[in-house]
């Protein structure tokens, strides 16, 4: 027997898996299923109606689940162990928003910035963007320089919220 | 005839199609990242032309050349983008002895400025936008803006094309901020960093005019497309004809292209682009001097290849057709598929395509560089297929084209498929009410699911996971097979249902 | 509206994406085999109605009368195949309430039967073939041929279509031996196990006009299709129009099938078929009360959706078009994707689909059925997808066709793929000089690939089983990625060639 | 080092592969190779030209491959074992053309049988076919009854040649 906690748009399922049984929020299911391919192409046959699903694992827990022309994402919780976030405030954290070429760092450590202030520049597809400050606070690191190549959700800056 | 194909992608695959048609050598170009893409495949030939950067590869004029002359082509067809609106490649090219496969270095000259533009078309009698035909300096902070301007303005690369580098500013403070940023860009993408101011026009509609001409002043006009439909002002979707145009500003628009075609002594396929305005005027913004990305919707309705007139006129010197053999039939649509997530302010997206699913039947075209296992990254520009649908009418376009992209299954990398989408589901969309402002006018929203969707996504994602880890116990037997004994005879015997 | 498609594969899709453009609610029906088929999981609802073997599921008219009452269909669609020509099939629909969307009951066993159909095209004033209006009996070993023919003759199935069942007798011990496979060939396809005979016409092109009737004598004609490039009686590669058709013989046969239309108040598309001998007389052969497989050319030149037309017909008991919309724009042609073997006499092939590439871009459609770990399977129709062109004229469809038949990579079952590119590649093809042996005048080989095909063939051969023998050994590490290491920049700089 | 012979429409080549070397006919070979998906698209850069081939297993030693439109066989003996045919003399062996169902046998063991005698009858695609006797001879054996479903290439009838 094997639980999973899914969350997919707000809304949270119990599905258990146990042999040949599939309850979800305890109630048993009776769809007949099939994986197509080993890519995640699945088929539920449920009473008129056969549903195609495209599952695709993400980050760890998070997976992409295309389903009747919807792009859905979930998260996944194995074993129902609580999802205790250990994840600090991510607020003072500024992430790389896609992947791609950092233009220029306009802070330096120690530097007290305002909400809205311009951190740095990125440039992918061509585009240039810039990266502002969420909150009021002091910059206490900075991982990359003018000309980094990033993926997308490096950190790039820390701060310290203000007050 | 040998041509090789200084571009990538979608593009490159479409110019390809019609060289294969015609029974000339095709020759792609790739980069390190592409050294696997489909258009190095489809080609007959392919050579290699440098690193990632598209500096040092697509638009590396050295390159380019010293492929062409290794491989021993007679012409390049420049796409779009990359060099395509660079008037020394095309130069470069012609003096190398080979073909150039777009307007000669004259019309560039004219055309890839569009200040210059602007003034050629005002002498052919076109109306224009009111500015300055000057370029801005970087440090302006001390000079007002021109007294024929009152913001919001745009701020616009001269020497730009595809939306790409185009700013908006709403006041004296914001034009200070991005004018080094417009600069930047516009240097990056084009070679060239000159900026220029535009009045930016509220509720307006982009719509442009398809020619091709030969050079000598003959000039033929393949009708107009619509293509306001724009994000970040880049088209996302476009149509032909363009709907709820009278017959005398079909006629007028026809008029002012071909009329600043022949003045032009125009060569090749360029596109007009005007805006018309709430009170229904037309003005001039500039020539794109080259294929576009939309230019399948003109081929739908007319029933013409472009690439086919283009490659044909470029290898004879000859137009090919007259005017009275373009005819329009019908109506056609295309839409972007962009590796973007509109729900994050369509960044783009990367990973791998796991699995592809592409539409077919009446109606639906589809020009796509897509394969399973290709790796998307962000190198490039993220359009990554195009979904065209035609029908007799603009409602069966439409209808068409939305069953298409819901038959679309692009696995591994999130696109705006959905977005599409509900664009096309929307009541402004289907009544023809469009402008360029269309996306901020009308909020598209992806609508929450039904509890039954998300509930049969959890148990997919639930057997997924339990056959990933199944299987990597390292047992053949996959837990869904077992699902399989729990036999749908029996339910629907039993009427069971859920 | 909701639409149950009794029929399975390329045609039950084909008629989804018609319901869903218009609205309409479709709903799959599907046996053992097919519980994962593509066309169960495009429809928005889908029942299961029996086991694999057809006279059980998509022949059992009792199973889909009971999943159509159980689902609430309003309307059912035969497809082709199957039980599209069973006059009780029709007949059982309408009775339980339901719409047929095909034949009257009445037209349909006017045309059902391929005696009564002559009877019926001789009374309007159609040529009918030389031959007796009866059937053979089983035990005719004593009787002669009857005196209006002579060997070679067609032993043919009264309740046949599609050229299903049909036997050629040279002469009187050839005709004695085909008789009982014949009629048991017949009674296994058709249910109804009545033969005939018909003369065979040497050197004939088979020409058809695709028609519409409302029921009432209102009759459209769309123009024709040739359908002479056949294997084993049973068409290959379709176009329209027919080539070198004069315009008075166009004329002659589109007013021969409308009269025979309205002469029989015809209901529904429906087809009618002639010959064309040496001297170019046309011969009434038969009707097809159903939509054909080779629809689709004719979609391409009119730009009419025939499936569309139907099912408004069909529920709203009008014509929505007039003759005169009706306008035929270039020529179009389909090629018919098999699993088969041409270098096996055509025999069935089977296996899973294991690489799937569609062809697209200009004047391409693709009607198909098939998907990346698709099995296929002899239990039903080879037909697993349809490719279909269309350009300007014919020299052009022909051009693309090619270039997309070289682009459809179907891995893991045989198909004629390459057989059908050699057929477009045939001088007699190119040159419209088609009849009905084509295929027996003009031996179509495949090439020998020429050594550099065959050497990188045995490369990759070798490649695919080492990496498959080191992942097999555990290791994750494929022996592919140390090919890369040998780095082809080298190789160019060096200029190393083989 | 793994040695492969391979054998394609009459030509056959002996290819080697040690770690990233590659010698065909004891040639050394450069080109750049990748192996696309787990199933069989392999591409082969080449100086000037990027070739793609697909390639899937048929039965043991049996490769289907699809290059530039072609569709070719190749059998691969690995390790330069000689591929002595150890099969019988097959001439005598009727084997089902493909998959389907057979209608009716029309002989019985001991039977004579003479060459171009219809043995079997076979339905597939709704088509029935005769299966002939390819010389003169005796039924020996028969593996199959009317109403049986065979996959391709499974034997139904031998025959002893007669003389």
């Amino acid at each position: 027997m094997t639980n999973y906690r899914i969350s997919i748009a707000d809304r949270t399922y119990q599905v258990s898996i146990h042999d040949n049984e599939l309850e979800v929020n305890g109630e048993r299911i009776t769809y007949d299923t099939d994986s197509l391919n080993g890519k995640g192409l699945h088929i539920l046959r449920r009473q008129h109606r056969n549903v195609e699903a495209h599952v695709e694992a993400k980050q760890s827990g998070s997976y992409d689940i295309q389903i009747g022309g919807n792009h859905l994402n979930a998260q996944v919780a194995v074993g129902f162990q609580n999802p205790q976030s250990k994840t600090a405030n991510s607020s003072g954290r500024i992430v790389a928003p896609m992947p791609g070429l950092i233009i220029d760092v306009l802070v330096k450590i120690g530097d007290k910035v305002k909400q809205g202030e311009t951190l740095l520049i990125q440039e992918a597809m061509k585009m240039q963007m810039k990266l502002r400050s969420p909150l009021d606070g002091i910059v206490t690191s900075i991982a990359v320089a003018p000309g980094a190549q990033v993926e997308k959700g490096i950190l790039l800056v820390s701060l310290q919220p203000a007050g | 005839m040998k041509v090789l194909i200084a571009n990538r992608g979608e593009i490159a695959i479409r110019i390809m199609r019609t060289c294969r048609e015609l029974g000339f050598t095709s020759v792609a170009v790739y980069s390190d990242t592409d050294q696997n893409a489909l258009h190095t495949r489809y080609a007959d030939e392919a050579i290699h032309i440098g690193p990632t950067r598209a500096a040092d590869s697509y638009q590396n004029i050295g390159s380019l050349l010293e492929a062409s002359s290794q491989i021993g082509a007679d012409a390049i067809h420049p796409g779009y983008g990359f060099l395509s609106e660079n008037p020394h490649f095309g130069s470069a090219v012609e003096e190398a002895g080979m073909i150039f496969i777009g307007p000669s270095p004259e019309s560039m000259a004219v055309f890839g400025d569009k200040l210059s533009a602007r003034k050629a078309a005002r002498e052919s009698g076109l109306s224009v936008l009111p500015g300055p035909d000057q370029l801005l300096s970087k440090d302006r902070q001390d000079q007002a803006i021109p007294p024929e301007l009152s913001f919001p303005v745009l701020v616009k690369a001269a020497a730009g094309g595809g939306g790409k580098g185009i700013r908006l500013a709403r006041n004296e403070q914001e034009l200070q901020e991005v004018v080094g940023l417009a600069q930047e860009e516009a240097l990056a993408a084009f070679g060239d960093g000159s900026i220029y101011l535009e009045p930016l026009v509220v509720k307006a509609r982009h719509i442009e005019v398809q020619i091709l001409g030969d050079g000598r002043g003959g000039v033929l006009a393949f009708g107009e497309r619509e293509c306001s439909i724009q994000r970040r002002h880049q088209k996302l979707i476009e149509e032909a004809p363009a709907p709820n145009l009278s017959p005398a500003e079909r006629e007028y628009i026809t008029w002012a292209a071909t009329a600043l075609g022949k003045a032009t002594s125009y060569r090749s396929l360029g596109t007009v682009e005007f805006l018309m305005d709430e009170d229904r005027r037309f003005f001039f913004i500039e020539v794109n001097p080259r294929i576009q990305v939309e230019h399948p919707v003109t081929e739908m309705v007319t029933g013409i290849d472009l690439i086919r007139e283009q490659l044909l006129l470029a290898t004879t010197g000859e137009l090919q057709l007259d005017q009275n053999a373009i005819q329009l039939r019908g109506a056609a649509i295309e839409a972007r598929v962009l590796a973007e997530d509109p729900e994050a302010d369509f960044l783009p997206t990367s990973g791998e395509i796991s699995y592809l699913k592409e539409p077919g039947g009446p109606g639906i075209r589809i020009d796509s560089s897509l394969y399973q296992g290709m790796k998307i990254s962000a190198d490039y520009d993220s359009l990554i297929a195009k979904i065209i649908s035609w029908g007799p009418n603009r409602q069966t376009a439409i209808q068409r084209l939305r069953r298409g992209i819901k038959e679309y299954q692009i696995g591994g990398v999130k696109t705006d498929l959905a977005f599409l989408a509900k664009i096309l589901e929307s009541h402004p969309y289907l009544d023809g009410r469009i402008t360029t402002s269309f996306l901020d006018d009308h909020r598209i929203e992806q609508d929450v699911p039904c509890e039954e969707v998300t509930r049969d996504a959890a148990i997919a994602a639930a057997l997924h996971i339990h056959k990933q880890q199944e299987e990597s116990k390292g047992g053949n037997t996959s837990s869904v097979d077992l699902w399989r004994q729990t036999a749908w005879k029996e339910q629907i015997r039993s009427g069971s249902s859920l």
